[in-house]
């Protein structure tokens, strides 16, 4: 394998925005930590999407003004959030009704790895030692409708993060509806997983060459 | 934009099929979403599964629907009531299904359906016929049934406020079954007696948040059906 | 089986009254239909006893003045109630996790028949055509703490009520705490059915002839 | 009479035992109650195993708690947090237990154990480590695992606003794991920024029924544990 270093890819903001601009008017969305909290800052003006955050509120509303936070007023990273008009917060009974019983639309989270059959690991690197930690990532997959994995192309060490089969420890299997890299944007078919775009400078035989997993166009 | 308001309860209703399983909120009269059940009759849709506490008084309401032949089973916890004619009369001659369930397994069994929970395991009915053919399992030496999620094409569902988000809160003992029907049902419709600008309900106070609802319409003076039954009305009138 | 008529045993207030001696101070009850309403008046004085209607609400208060009844709190029953400061509100999935998770203290209820091993048959005769109606009465004997039942000792038909065995459908297997009747207060032991207290002018030879159960003393 | 209130944090958790199981609410610094822990930090109750969704922050609160060996076994979704030094260093050493249970299923095993519920399946964790050795089923075609309720003896909670009778009402996303938490525990203990007269809450929005409570103290100015962290604060101070 062959890393093109010269081919820049989409930054973080730019991957945030694709998914962003994959969510459509009136959905009901929960965005996992990390890259994921960066969406919510580029859906389009004129769509009306409502974030739930697993800790208890429905209509989460963006970071507070300095000085105005409330330390009991926070999202599922534990960082202080607001409330929309229109928002509620219910216990996390109620919350993971909303998720296990498949009624948020969808969830956009970060992967370690992801397999070519949808498979997705994104808690454990399975290290001996490590400290296991999963929160509510397997709930997610396991109940909201349509899953969004956000993702460096590759490892810092240069290694696929799609692949044939993962070897990390899963959270769910063939529950990832399509990966938002910053080299392509690829949707989890019946027939396989698809290239629907490419970053500047990407050619479908350079992508597949970073790719452990089989792809089609 | 988010806006679940429609202007009529013969919209609300449009989409229900023929075969659908609708749950129906309500407590006898107390939470009865009397006005979208008679939208339902008005559209006619036939062989319906209703799951509802009961079956409904004199010849308005659920009892209406049921006479108007438009219910082929009834999954409830208590069909006989004072003012149940209609049921027992059709059930009397083997015209109409009964799916018998205690009380606190129904609201559970919603509970469940709403919650992705496909079955669990309740002390209820244990040793009674209502147990009969169903999977037993011990747990701590203590026998349990196995019950069923239940989920729902429909929920009809009244309350007394809501907004554009569908967010509910209910009033007194009409709250009942409303909030897990509508959480169960692929799409639920709500009678409100008001709705209010978003932010007119305290974020704390949201019994049904609005994710759980996809329609609503505004009934200000919703029809009280022990008053109906008393003066003999019947649906449709 | 020879029924002494001169016997007039307790009447309903007074069964009543002797359930309600036997309500501790500081305890959650759920009554029943029919009898067990009565019970609440008769509460001796100095006790706080807070009342649970499955239906939604605990704290239900006397029914309200002429003229003050809200179709919209009622109790099981369906009749109008009030609710007194301190109550609240909630639907029947929590409310059935009072009953079920075992956080009421006692349920007062009805019997068509009670076994000598505390069987409780109180929802169907079992006769053929009959409309079965069950309601919340399975539940409450599964997950209540402590079950009374009150009853007439005899049926109107002059047949007992405390049988063997109970011929009709059962609501729960081995229920019973205590039964109170217009001839007796019944307690359930590991050492089986005794007797507590008996209404003025029954004998326990006598009680024992009109009951089918066996009794000690 | 009924009165739920305490006058201290000494007299609520004066009753937990050695090799107890507590469960402690919160998600973070959210909800935890953390003068109710320093107080079983003084009370001193060994071999607990404790239920909560975090293994606290800096050298206060859970994390204190766990730093004082009282915690045999931790039983939570995320003991890996911002601020996490203790529990990590403990767990690598094999000087603490953990049972590792995905955030919604710790939810619902809770609520279960409080609603008279042994087991019940769920979607969440299939084909995946954390059903390893767990009945896996299939209804409709899907596979699900059996998950089993939990109870506890005690429950250590956070509230906002409370009465005599128990009943309780939360400050925004710091509900959390409270509610459930209340209806599984033998003995509920609350600790409550504020205490009401009867009627001071709405019957309309109690979140936690009185019958779930057993004892509440008012801590009108509860400690805020990120604070405390970034002082570097150590309990017992």
């Amino acid at each position: 394998m062959v890393i093109n270093e010269s081919i820049k890819g989409w930054d973080r903001n730019q991957m945030a925005q694709k998914v962003a601009f994959d969510i459509p008017d009136g959905t009901y969305v929960n965005l996992g930590i990390g890259i994921p909290e960066l969406v919510a800052g580029f859906v389009p003006a004129g769509r009306e999407v409502i974030y739930h955050t697993e800790n208890g509120l429905l209509g989460m509303g963006p970071a507070p003004e300095a000085g105005k936070e409330d330390p009991e007023l926070i999202n599922a990273g534990k960082k202080c959030v607001t409330a929309i008009p229109g928002a509620c917060f219910f216990h996390h009974a109620d919350s993971f009704t909303m998720i296990r019983g498949r009624h948020i639309d969808i969830c956009v989270l970060g992967a370690l790895q992801v397999s070519g059959e949808g498979d997705l690991a994104n808690w454990s690197t399975g290290e001996p030692g490590a400290i296991p930690a999963v929160g509510g990532a397997m709930d997610l997959v396991a109940g909201v409708k349509t899953i969004f994995a956000i993702t460096q192309h590759l490892t810092k060490e240069g290694e696929p993060k799609i692949v044939k089969e993962c070897t990390y420890p899963l959270t769910g299997k063939g529950v990832v509806n399509t990966i938002y890299t910053d080299l392509a944007i690829l949707d989890f078919t019946d027939k396989g997983l698809f290239v629907r775009e490419m970053a500047p400078g990407v050619t479908f035989e350079y992508l597949q060459q970073v790719t452990d997993a089989t792809l089609y166009q | 934009m988010i806006n679940k308001i429609v202007k009529s309860t013969a919209e609300a209703v449009a989409d229900i099929f023929d075969g659908a399983v609708v749950m129906i909120s309500g407590f006898g009269e107390a939470g009865s979403p009397i006005e979208l059940i008679h939208a339902l009759i008005d559209r006619g849709a036939k062989n319906l599964t209703v799951v509802s506490n009961n079956t409904g008084s004199g010849h308005v309401g659920i009892a209406a629907l049921i006479e108007n032949k438009q219910v082929k089973k009834m999954i409830c916890s208590f069909p006989r009531t004072t003012n149940s004619i209609v049921f027992p009369e059709l059930y009397k001659k083997g015209e109409i299904e009964l799916e018998l369930v205690p009380q606190g397994t129904l609201a559970e069994r919603i509970r469940a359906g709403g919650a992705g929970i496909p079955a669990f395991y309740t002390p209820t009915s244990v040793n009674t016929p209502l147990a009969e053919g169903k999977e037993i399992r011990v747990f701590n030496d203590q026998p349990f049934v196995m019950e069923y999620g239940i989920r729902a094409d429909f929920s009809l569902v009244k309350c007394k406020t809501a907004d554009r988000y569908g967010n509910l809160i209910y009033n007194k003992t009409a709250r009942n079954f409303g909030p897990v029907m509508c959480t169960a049902a692929e799409t639920t419709i709500v009678q409100a007696g008001e709705i209010v600008e978003l932010g007119g309900i305290d974020p704390e106070t949201v019994v049904t948040p609005g994710i759980f609802v996809k329609k609503v319409v505004e009934i200000p003076n919703p029809a009280e059906e022990s008053k109906l039954v008393k003066e003999n009305r019947r649906y449709p009138w």
